[in-house]
């Protein structure tokens, strides 16, 4: 097989009328809601230690003992599930020439005028963007996070190291919750874009408009693979 | 039920006949991670603790007191090489004696520097600033700092907020704790459990005016003895303290094991409950505002009819009739 | 102590030397604090060790243990060339006028009359020399070189503060500045107190030591002032007490003391016992001793002692040896001598010397019998703890019985303070489980025994079938009963000694106090000295009246004090002769023209004309002594001796050891060892956190001291290559122990007689049962050999070795 | 320490999948209801209080020592011992010892049952208090009938007898501390002896 360099294994295009391209294989797509079930409870829970206003997102949690003990343990699951999901993308994320192109022009991104725009392999550079941020972010998060962990790591750092661990962590969980909210409304607007990560497969279309490259090389690579 | 009167002096019997607390949530003046806690109606007399580190003899009655007062039950530890037992605070050991052996460089003279270490007690405490649970520390305004330990969630930012290294959250409840400065003696008209006990009168318990004038009586007999540099250890930085200190060496607070020469809430901790609060949420909030905005007022990015086809058009050409 | 706890906050000058009073008395303390704090009173501290007193003192020195004569006579010395002399109290209230026998004198570090094949002096020269009217003679200017005054000077010479120096380690400067110090308390209008414990008794030479500060504080004109005396802390709650109720080998209550097998008979006992005075119109209260016996021996056999019987006398026990004291029990239970032992809450195995004898001498025992509410180490010294008691069970054959007693929580009655206060307490909690009370007990143990000699007849079964046993309830007699027993009763008429148609006390009624009590047979009384104490206005012991007048200290209507509610001994002294005040700012008792009145119940004859009656109306010569006669086994004059096991030696005379007229047994004569194997000093001493072997079985307290340690100067951790915190093994001839090191800098070493020595400080309160962790005790260490006069064993200087060593072995029991 | 609140943060740990899931289910006005800010209730109210000192050294602090139950009916339970502030010497004070001393009190070796070891054995075995004391007369009697000097060499009367010896107590009262001398001088024991030799 030759070498894949927009896209991965599992991705492949299943039906030619309409066109319809699998994206995200089964695995891949519970991981990612995993990280992202995570996520959502991280950001519920952490506000509500945030910011007295957004305490009573705890009694979600049953209150903010519960909120408290759960918090960090759901920020393990999501580190280690987001490592997966990070193992198994980092290689189409890596950023090429064309992403700064791309990039340099978000007018065109934000108008949607993609035609314009340098052909993407699987992700774009708003993607990749999202992939690294959450990337750096999550490191920053759990790191800082345990500093801070009372229950288990009361003795790790010095207090002064863990006033600041506590305003890292502070700051990089209002700079995830940013990322994330990016992250979810390209997703809407971008419409098409759910069901990649519900039913796996995205249309021709999608695939044509957004990642053309990603689905050239699909194309491509379903030719020259050996017949079913 | 009568009611009790403030306390003035450490050293009275309990009563036995049920007192009605002097103070109560009433008189609050903070409430932790609460946004718009009211003025209290009436301001009660500040009370302090006076800790007179040069009539400490270390003997530790003030550390068996709180253990019986309270019912901790601190675990034993074995001997690391000092008289300090337990070798630090511990949830269940609020207040703790400090050796140092001080050679005065002054004087050449061995110095056996010995202080009781425990909650301050803040006029501007770091605890409360960064606590974010609702009401688990309060302030009250005769300057009590207390735990309530129902509304704690253990998250330890109070030891973060802490400028003196005090709070300490139990591995078996997850419950933060400290000196609570015997509020419950307090609030029948009692001194602090160690205040009583303190065998040579060293620690005093009274209004925060009576101590300080006491203080300063000390002051003038131990300068008198040549301590030149006796003083008063009630910091500013946080705005004051309800458990003072007199020093005999009060420009130098640190050869007492450690005392902050100028204690104050970390700036990092107030940048934390501060800015970083607001910009946070502020961030956030436009975020949040600004993608609503552009869903509304903008296009989708839809795929068109068009798209498809050109996309039947490239798989076929990439891949032939193949199916 | 001659004064009290709350006096403690009229003095001037606090001196801690021999105790600890920070540590060991917290809250005696404070009264020490109030006097720095309120007075501006200066405290100094001498000790070997830092202590956490010294922590706050204003002045520290260290001394070598065991030094302390030599200190005290330097400071004697110091006063005596310098004139920081309180002449008028020396002249007038001590026996420096007095002149002593020609044949007296010293030599060599000993005093005229020394039999060393026996230990012992011949003390017939060591007396004053009498007159043709039974009078001591006098040299008021004192110029006669055979004046006490003259004695003492000549006696004090060789303790040059450069000899202080060189036998202490007390550098001269500060020995210098110190004597400064004190003498600025000859003033009248200024006093020092004493603050003494077991770091001065626990000597061969204990009582000397406390002597030698007694005449320091005469000297000063000290003695009977506010703020000043001897103040003695003691250890435990009623040592005092049992004290003074006399419950020791050679004692009955009230210091009187037991007939040895000289005294044949009543009569001759008493004539050498009834003390005639030694200078005309002196009180020599002692005169009284036939009516204080005659009621205590009432007290014993009721009506079966008679006047004709000698009321009794010869139930008592009559001694062939000094004393029958722990030591030598010990002694002749490790010979097979004893068959049975009661060990009424104590606890021998940690608390005297030579641990290793004493569970050798437990072995031998056929029964022990321990009371006592908590585990002791004493009961069950036959259990193998690993290192910690490495004994076998199987090759013990003493059968052992542990009686669980209540604690002072659940009972009723008095305990006596240092102060002499008797103080009435009541109980707050039942016993736990079956505990009983020891007076419970002690009544179980007589009835049964009468009833087997009842039923069974045996030797001698008089003093046991006679003994007055007439409470309410047999089983178990009350304190109330036992207290007025104590205090006394009339059981005849009693009247006036001079007004004979004055009736005092109608039969049955308690006496009012001792003066009351008769030689005829018409009063009994339990214990003279507590006459007083529960009497027909009540039980004086539970008083609680607060006030204070003046804020002198005194508290005279809170609890009672022996004697007759006397605050301060030998308060007279604080007036001059005329009855005057020494201190008009310190009034304690003083002549208003017609009597005696003050704060305090005065130490004299209310109507005793001043001038004529002396201080120390105890005394025969109605002075204080600096020159003690015959009444010291080891000397007249405190003189300096080493300890028995010393690094250094004698300075007055090498070839002595020790005391030259303290006991010792011969084996342990020959577990002595010298400085060539064991160069370090060893003491013993106790820690603020824990109380003796008690506290050690609370958990409480056992989190705020958990763990045996010994501490050592940063000098010699360094020379031996150990760190803090390091297992180390110390040794000495006797035993091992072995212990966590506390490296500090609050011990440094100490440069005597050219050597630098080191202290290895040991505290007493780890064992083998309770809630802190195993551990030893300095007595595995100690010597067997006790003070030549009351025998309190040698534990605050002896020598040992140390060394870095592992971890001991726990055991299988727990 | 607090059961409560930890058996509380269990069971809403119990339902915090559900309640993640299900925002109206808990209730976000129920979330958290806070505790209002409150003290301790003060542990002596309704105790007993009686008068007592400290057992420990010969300062005597004076104590208070507060209880629940009837002593004279066997069932009183001390809660608390605090320094009684009358005391002209303590004034309330108490050093670390005495202000411990409920744990003394109710100490974990603290003996509740008469016990004996056989000669021999590693251990002890409860024993009736009836038993024990007759042992101990038995032994009592025997000793001294065999033992007891009556008479010294001269003829002199000395009813000496030194082959059973007594150790008392210091911090039993003066009145036990009668009661003791009187059983022990009677029966002419030479070798008494108190905690003051030391």
């Amino acid at each position: 097989m030759k070498k894949r360099v927009y896209s991965q294994s599992g991705d492949r295009i299943e039906t030619v009328d309409p066109v319809s391209v699998r994206r995200y294989g089964p695995w891949t797509r519970g991981n990612h809601w995993l990280t992202a079930g995570c996520l959502v409870l991280l950001l519920v829970s952490g506000l509500s230690f945030f910011h007295p206003s957004l305490y009573f997102l705890s009694g979600l949690f049953g209150g903010g003992q519960t909120a408290r003990m759960l918090h960090p343990w759901i920020g393990v699951v999501l580190f280690l599930s987001f490592l997966v999901l990070f193992l198994r993308m980092v290689r189409l994320n890596l950023p090429t020439r064309e992403d700064g192109v791309w990039l340099s022009q978000p007018g065109k991104v934000l108008a949607a005028k993609e035609e314009e725009l340098p052909e993407m392999g699987k992700y774009n550079g708003a993607q990749k963007i999202v992939f690294w941020a959450m990337t750096g972010l999550i490191i920053v998060l759990i790191i800082s996070g345990i500093m801070m962990w009372e229950q288990y790591f009361d003795g790790l750092v010095t207090i002064p190291t863990r006033r600041i661990a506590t305003i890292t962590h502070s700051i990089a969980a209002v700079l995830i919750i940013c990322v994330f909210i990016v992250h979810v409304y390209a997703a809407i607007w971008t419409r098409g874009t759910i069901r990649a990560m519900t039913r796996g497969t995205v249309t021709g279309g999608w695939a044509f408009k957004h990642h053309r490259k990603w689905l050239r090389e699909l194309a491509r690579l379903d030719r020259a693979g050996p017949a079913k | 039920m009568t009611a009790a009167t403030p306390p003035t002096t450490a050293r009275s019997n309990p009563p036995v006949e049920q007192l009605e607390s002097y103070f109560g949530p009433q008189d609050l003046v903070r409430r932790s991670a609460t946004l718009d806690q009211p003025a209290p109606e009436r301001e009660l007399t500040k009370v302090a603790k006076l800790i007179d580190v040069t009539r400490c003899i270390g003997c530790k009655a003030c550390q068996s007191a709180c253990i019986e007062w309270n019912d901790t039950h601190p675990e034993m530890e074995d001997f690391a090489g000092s008289y300090m037992n337990p070798h630090d605070l511990t949830p269940e050991m609020f207040t703790l004696m400090r050796f140092t052996e001080w050679e005065n460089p002054e004087t050449n003279q061995l110095e056996w520097l010995i202080r009781k270490d425990g909650c301050m007690h803040c006029e501007d405490p770091g605890c409360l600033k960064a606590c974010p649970a609702p009401g688990a520390i309060v302030q009250y305004s005769n300057g009590i700092v207390d735990f309530i330990h129902e509304n704690c969630i253990g998250c330890g930012y109070c030891v973060s907020g802490c400028p003196f290294d005090i709070p300490r959250v139990s591995k078996v409840t997850n419950v933060a704790y400290k000196c609570t400065l015997c509020s419950d003696r307090v609030a029948v008209g009692q001194g602090p459990a160690c205040a009583k006990a303190c065998p040579t009168e060293c620690i005093s318990f009274g209004t925060k005016d009576d101590m300080k004038a006491q203080a300063e009586e000390r002051i003038a007999e131990l300068k008198s003895r040549g301590f030149e540099n006796a003083g008063l250890y009630d910091p500013d930085g946080v705005g004051g303290t309800h458990v003072m200190y007199v020093l005999h060496h009060a420009d130098k607070p640190e050869v007492y094991a450690g005392l902050p020469a100028e204690p104050r809430i970390s700036p990092v901790v107030e940048t934390w409950k501060g800015v970083t609060k607001y910009l946070g949420l502020a961030a956030i909030g436009a975020m949040a505002v600004g993608t609503t905005l552009h869903g509304l007022m903008g296009r989708a990015n839809k795929v068109s009819h068009e798209d498809e086809e050109k996309a039947e058009d490239l798989v076929e050409t990439e891949e032939g009739t193949k199916r | 102590m001659t004064n009290s706890w709350t006096d403690i906050k009229n003095t001037d000058l606090v001196i801690v030397m021999g105790g600890n009073a920070a540590e060991a008395h917290p809250c005696g303390f404070k009264w020490v604090t109030e006097a720095k704090a309120r007075r501006g009173a200066r405290l100094i501290v001498v000790d070997p060790r830092f202590t956490r007193t010294a922590s706050v003192a204003d002045y520290y020195a260290p001394i070598r243990p065991g030094s302390d004569i030599a200190w005290l006579m330097g400071m004697i010395r110091w006063m005596i060339e310098n004139d920081k002399v309180q002449w008028d109290y020396v002249r007038n209230y001590t026996n420096a006028s007095l002149l002593v026998n020609e044949g007296f004198g010293w030599s060599d570090g000993l005093f005229t009359g020394y039999e060393p094949e026996k230990r012992n002096y011949d003390m017939s020269t060591w007396e004053y020399q009498i007159g043709d009217d039974g009078f001591a003679l006098t040299d008021p200017t004192l110029r006669d070189p055979r004046c006490v005054w003259n004695l003492l000077k000549a006696h004090v010479d060789p303790y040059t503060p450069e000899m202080v120096e060189r036998i202490c380690g007390t550098p001269k400067d500060r020995f210098l500045r110190i004597a400064e110090m004190i003498g600025e308390c000859s003033a009248p209008d200024k006093v020092m107190t004493s603050m003494y414990a077991l770091g001065w008794t626990q000597h061969s030479k204990g009582a000397q030591n406390i002597r030698g500060m007694a005449m320091l504080q005469l000297i000063l004109g000290n003695i009977g002032m506010r703020g000043g005396g001897m103040n003695a802390l003691r250890g435990h709650s009623n040592i005092q007490g049992l004290t003074d109720m006399g419950l020791m080998s050679n004692l009955l209550p009230g210091y009187l003391n037991m007939p040895t097998e000289k005294d044949t008979d009543f009569d001759t006992y008493l004539s050498k016992r009834q003390y005639k005075p030694l200078r005309p119109d002196q009180t020599s209260y002692w005169q009284n001793y036939p009516k204080f016996m005659v009621s205590y021996l009432k007290a014993m056999w009721g009506d079966h002692a008679t006047k004709e019987n000698g009321w009794c006398f010869d139930y008592l026990p009559k001694l062939d040896v000094a004393n029958y004291d722990i030591l030598r029990m010990f002694d002749m239970m490790y010979k097979g001598e004893v068959n049975l032992y009661f060990c009424q809450g104590f606890n021998p195995l940690l608390a005297f010397p030579n641990r290793a004898k004493l569970t050798t001498a437990l072995s031998k025992l056929k029964l022990l019998v321990t009371m006592d509410p908590l585990e002791t180490e004493t009961s069950r010294f036959w259990e193998n703890h690993g290192d910690f008691n490495d004994v076998d069970p199987a090759a013990i054959e003493t059968e052992v019985i542990q009686l669980p007693t209540t604690c002072f929580a659940e009972e009723e009655g008095s305990l006596t303070n240092s102060g002499r206060w008797l103080q009435w307490h009541w109980p707050g909690g039942s016993p736990p489980g079956e505990a009983k009370h020891d007076t419970w007990i002690m009544a179980q143990i007589f009835l049964r025994v009468r009833e087997l000699y009842r039923q069974e007849g045996g030797t001698v079964p008089e003093p046991i079938l006679n003994l007055n046993w007439d409470y309410a309830d047999p089983n178990e007699p009350t304190a109330e009963e036992l207290a007025k027993e104590i205090n006394g009763r009339a059981l005849g008429q009693v009247t006036d000694l001079v007004d004979t148609s004055k009736v005092l006390a109608e039969p049955g009624k308690l006496l009012q106090n001792f003066t009351q009590l008769r030689d005829d047979g018409s009063t009994s009384s339990g214990c003279w000295i507590y006459s007083g104490c529960w009497n027909e206005q009540g039980n004086n012991m539970a008083r609680r009246d607060t006030s204070d007048p003046d804020g002198t200290g005194a508290y005279l209507n809170w609890s009672w004090s022996w004697p007759v509610n006397r605050r301060i001994l030998y308060n007279r002294a604080s007036a001059d002769l005329d009855g005057n005040p020494w201190d008009p700012e310190r009034k304690l008792v003083w002549w208003n023209g017609e009597k005696w009145i003050g704060y305090d119940v005065p130490d004299i004859a209310v109507t005793a004309k001043p001038g004529t009656v002396m201080p120390f109306i105890m005394n025969p010569e109605g002075v204080s002594r600096l020159f003690s006669r015959g009444l010291m086994r080891d000397g007249p004059f405190p003189i300096h001796m080493e300890p028995f096991e010393s690094p250094v030696a004698n300075f007055l005379n090498p070839d002595l050891r020790g005391n030259p007229a303290a006991r010792i047994f011969e084996d342990d004569a020959a577990q002595l060892a010298t400085s060539a194997d064991f160069p370090h000093v060893g003491t013993s001493y106790r820690l603020t956190e824990h109380f003796h072997y008690w506290t050690k079985h609370n958990p409480v307290n056992s989190v705020l001291q958990p763990e045996f340690f010994v501490e050592i100067s940063e000098e010699l951790a360094k020379e031996k290559g150990i760190g803090n915190a390091d297992w180390v093994r110390v040794w000495s001839n006797r035993g091992s122990i072995k212990a966590k090191a506390y490296v500090t800098k609050r011990l440094k070493p100490l440069m005597c007689d050219g050597k630098a020595l080191h202290v290895v400080g040991i505290p007493l309160h780890w064992g083998f049962t309770g809630a802190a962790r195993k551990g030893f005790g300095p007595n595995s260490l100690t010597p067997f050999v006790g003070d030549a006069n009351v025998e309190t064993p040698e534990s605050k200087a002896f020598l040992v070795n140390i060394e870095k060593t592992t971890p001991p072995t726990e055991g299988a029991t727990s | 320490m607090n059961v409560d609140l930890s058996r509380r943060g269990f069971l809403k740990l119990a339902g915090a999948g559900v309640a993640a899931t299900s925002v109206g289910a808990m209730g976000f006005g129920e979330a958290e209801a806070a505790e209002i800010a409150h003290v301790r209730a003060f542990k002596l109210w309704t105790t007993t209080e009686a008068r007592n000192t400290c057992p420990y050294c010969s300062v005597a602090c004076g104590v208070i020592l507060y209880s629940k139950g009837d002593v004279k009916a066997g069932g009183a339970e001390i809660l608390h011992v605090e320094g009684d502030a009358d005391h002209p010497t303590n004034r309330g004070t108490l050093c670390p010892k005495g202000a411990a001393l409920k744990d003394f009190i109710h100490a974990p070796t603290r003996l509740t049952e008469p016990r004996y070891r056989k000669a021999g054995a590693d251990r002890f075995e409860p024993i009736t208090w009836d038993a024990a004391l007759d042992k101990i007369a038995r032994a009592l009697k025997d000793d001294r009938d065999a033992n007891l000097i009556t008479t010294n060499a001269e003829g002199v009367t000395v009813n000496r007898w030194t082959s059973t010896g007594f150790l008392a107590a210091s911090a039993t009262t003066n009145e036990t501390a009668w009661a003791t001398t009187k059983v022990v001088k009677a029966l002419g024991v030479a070798g008494f002896d108190n905690q003051a030799r030391v």
